[in-house]
């Protein structure tokens, strides 16, 4: 029974009808959390002793950057599948991921060097988690870069799923290097982000923040998949009938 | 019987690449020619100061050499690709990782190994001290098989596209991050009269890593870009 | 888009099951090839045996190459399965190419190296065969050229030395795309010769050709793909 | 805690508040975009259908 839920997982037709029923109930749950998270980030939780109101950017950046990873390691996972059993949505996840997860990681850049200026007094430091995340934009725009120059949609999304391989295997070395190249260099006198503990009141919309995020990814990802299935499914029949009956 | 005969493609394969390399001499010079350039560029730019010189001459040399490869690496497979004997290879008989591993070798021996001979050269030139130049040999000889060990995986993704090169590098030098650091980071340990064990043991890591899993990669990537 | 098949020695279904035959034999079943959202073939589907040839037609662009690079395993296609002795071939890989030689629409040689280092490197890379390269060359009547680069040679003389290879190799699977390019009548004939003689000998043949490909002791099998 | 004060952010308005905007902007336009490419695609492949029909 199972083999038979994920066969009809598998087929294009049933994923685009299922997902796009999904599409509404993530977004609206995206939205919830995303208030509740808003509410409790910036209107309950009491500002920090140390930095004030700045750390807010925290509920931003934080769950962006961990996104900017996690985003990485489904498309790794993905591209896997793809290539070992050929399964075309697989092959789809990868390159509808490439964006989001490059948002994500551009969007972790940003907020850090924001809430880096005012803790810093710099724009940019060579922080070794602001490194390794600028490194990982350009690991991200590489696979979209490819996937653009390919022409063949199927080559594409091959060629994208090695890629993305190589790079989950390089990610850890990468941070390893960063990090120890940034304690070589900087020594400890630069401030990090992270503390030892977290007061309850800053963690909760923390969570909130991350389950926004992470909905909020399920479901843009699901509409990109979407659009690249009907792009690559021009002529069949399911697309056909779908332009018909509207 | 069939050991015997995939050693016999493995050498053949090495020595023919050699071949067309002593063929093209001119083209073979240029990766070595603009290493030497680049780093004998960066004095002019920032002023001679040996105090300054030592303290950037890591790592303006390993830049230096990552540029190079990157600038050599199209060579790999594109000729291949044009004349049509990388199919042959992919319809070969053998394990295609294993043709691969002899194209990469050779293409170490092509451009690797004479960026690595000339290195001391060029750590004279930029007032290197004498450990430092020494443990600098010794990083290029375990990195720059890696540099072009990662750099034929990329190269395999882009040899099918005619503007295959600006995307190469935006593959490839994100890759080759960790092995600047390790790198650059044991000459300058080294140069301040500190032990190198623990970096150049990571390098000779990044190696192993590097030899065992990329011929796999590109091997499958270049049955993507053919398909 | 169904392509038709016609077999000239009777039968017009080729479906026996597999179980039944012991000998060598190729087969296609549903193939299907889309390129760039259209549908070039569907549902074709072959079976070919020792001694018999395989004569693919059809416009340009019909999807004749996508085909043979289908059956060479290069490329996917997108239903359907090829299989050899019953065993799909992507699963067999380099087990399949044991017994497959392949010669596309670009000559696969070297410009680079000489009539003999092609061919040497040729042999080394498929399961070699009794015939060295000098008689190889000799049988494609260029007996005498083995040690000029392949860029001197004219372009049948490249394209003769490329079916040359088929020769160095043990195997029993042809794979020819447009064989006949750039060769004159004496080039054509040598070749037909050639490829008679494979099949006498229980060789297979899969070929594209614009020309009228004469070969009247051989069972030939024709698809069109633009009907 | 009044609204002004609420703006302000003790000062640090400016990074707060353009890093929520910013956000805010990356995220609405991943979603904007998919959403209007699957319109176009589908009227695209409508055309192509009607044009397909017409041809025959």
């Amino acid at each position: 029974m199972f083999n038979n839920f994920f066969h009809k997982m598998a087929s294009p037709k049933y994923f685009y009808r299922i997902a796009g029923s999904l599409i509404p109930w993530l977004a609206g749950a995206c939205l919830l959390f995303t208030l509740a998270g808003l509410y409790y980030g910036l209107y309950l939780a009491p500002p920090d002793y140390q930095q004030g109101e700045s750390y807010r950017i925290m509920f931003i950046h934080v769950p962006a950057a961990w996104m900017s990873m996690f985003v990485y390691v489904v498309m790794a996972g993905a591209g896997a599948i793809g290539l070992v059993w050929r399964i075309k949505l697989a092959e789809i996840m990868v390159i509808s991921s490439a964006p989001i997860g490059a948002s994500f990681t551009f969007l972790a850049l940003v907020s850090g060097s924001l809430w880096g200026k005012p803790m810093w007094g710099a724009w940019w430091v060579w922080d070794a988690r602001l490194t390794a995340e600028l490194i990982l934009l350009f690991l991200y725009l590489g696979i979209i870069a490819l996937h653009g120059a390919i022409e063949d949609r199927r080559t594409a999304a091959r060629a994208v799923a090695i890629l993305t391989l190589v790079g989950v295997i390089n990610i850890p070395i990468i941070h390893f290097s960063v990090e120890w190249w940034n304690t070589l260099h900087q020594g400890p006198t630069v401030t990090r982000f992270d503390k030892p503990a977290i007061h309850i009141s800053m963690l909760i919309p923390l969570l909130l923040m991350a389950v926004a995020f992470k909905l909020y990814y399920a479901f843009v990802v699901l509409m990109r998949a979407r659009c690249e299935l009907l792009e690559r499914e021009s002529n069949a029949g399911w697309v056909r009938e779908l332009v018909e009956s509207k | 019987m069939k050991c015997d005969s995939l050693t016999r493609a493995f050498t053949l394969l090495i020595r023919r690449d050699l071949i067309l390399a002593m063929r093209h001499r001119a083209e073979m010079a240029n990766p070595l020619l603009f290493f030497i350039l680049v780093t004998s560029l960066f004095p002019l730019g920032i002023g001679a100061n040996p105090n300054l010189l030592q303290a950037v001459g890591p790592g303006i040399i390993w830049v230096a050499a990552l540029l190079a490869a990157l600038l050599s690496l199209d060579s790999v497979f594109r000729s291949d690709f044009e004349d049509g004997t990388l199919e042959q290879y992919l319809l070969s008989s053998h394990p295609v990782s294993v043709l691969v591993l002899a194209k990469v070798l050779a293409h170490w021996l092509i451009t690797g190994l004479p960026l690595l001979l000339v290195s001391p050269l060029l750590g004279v030139l930029l007032d290197l001290p004498a450990a430092g130049i020494k443990v600098l040999f010794v990083t290029l000889l375990l990195g720059t098989p890696v540099l072009s060990l990662i750099g034929s995986v990329c190269v395999a993704l882009t040899v099918g596209l005619r503007k295959g090169g600006m995307i190469l590098s935006l593959l490839v030098l994100p890759l080759y991050v960790p092995l600047l650091i390790f790198a650059s980071s044991a000459v300058d340990t080294a140069a301040a009269g500190l032990p190198v064990t623990a970096h150049l043991s990571l390098i000779a890591a990044l190696l192993v890593l590097a030899l065992s899993l990329s011929p796999f990669a590109t091997a499958a990537a270049l049955r993507v870009s053919l398909s | 888009m169904r392509a038709i098949v016609i077999h000239l020695n009777g039968s017009r279904t080729p479906q026996v099951p597999v179980t039944q035959t012991q000998s060598c034999c190729l087969m296609a079943a549903g193939l299907e090839c889309v390129r760039d959202d259209r549908v070039l073939f569907s549902d074709l589907a072959f079976r070919l045996e020792p001694g018999q040839a395989l004569l693919l037609e059809g416009r340009n662009g019909s999807g004749k190459t996508s085909l043979l690079r289908i059956l060479c395993g290069i490329r996917y296609p997108d239903a359907g399965t090829v299989s050899w002795n019953g065993s799909d071939i992507q699963r067999l890989g380099a087990d399949y190419y044991q017994h497959t030689a392949y010669v596309g629409h670009r000559d696969g040689n070297k410009l680079d190296l000489t009539a003999q280092e092609n061919l040497a490197m040729a042999r080394a890379l498929g399961r070699p065969g009794k015939v060295m390269p000098p008689a190889a060359l000799e049988k494609v009547d260029l007996y005498g050229y083995e040690d000029v680069l392949t860029r001197n040679l004219s372009a049948g003389q490249q394209r003769r030395l490329a079916l040359a290879r088929l020769l160095v190799t043990d195997a029993t699977l042809w794979i020819l795309d447009e064989p006949f390019t750039s060769l004159d009548v004496h080039g054509i004939r040598i070749v037909e010769e050639l490829l008679e003689a494979h099949t006498q000998a229980g060789g297979m043949l899969a070929v594209t050709s614009h020309h009228a490909v004469n070969l009247d002791r051989t069972t030939v099998q024709r698809i069109n793909l633009s009907a | 805690m009044n609204l002004n004060e609420f703006l302000h952010m003790g000062g640090y308005a400016f990074y707060v508040w353009t890093s929520y905007g910013i956000a805010l902007l990356i995220l609405l336009v991943n979603i904007i975009a998919p959403a209007r490419q699957r319109r176009k695609l589908l009227t695209d492949i409508a055309r192509k259908a009607r044009r397909a029909r017409r041809e025959i």
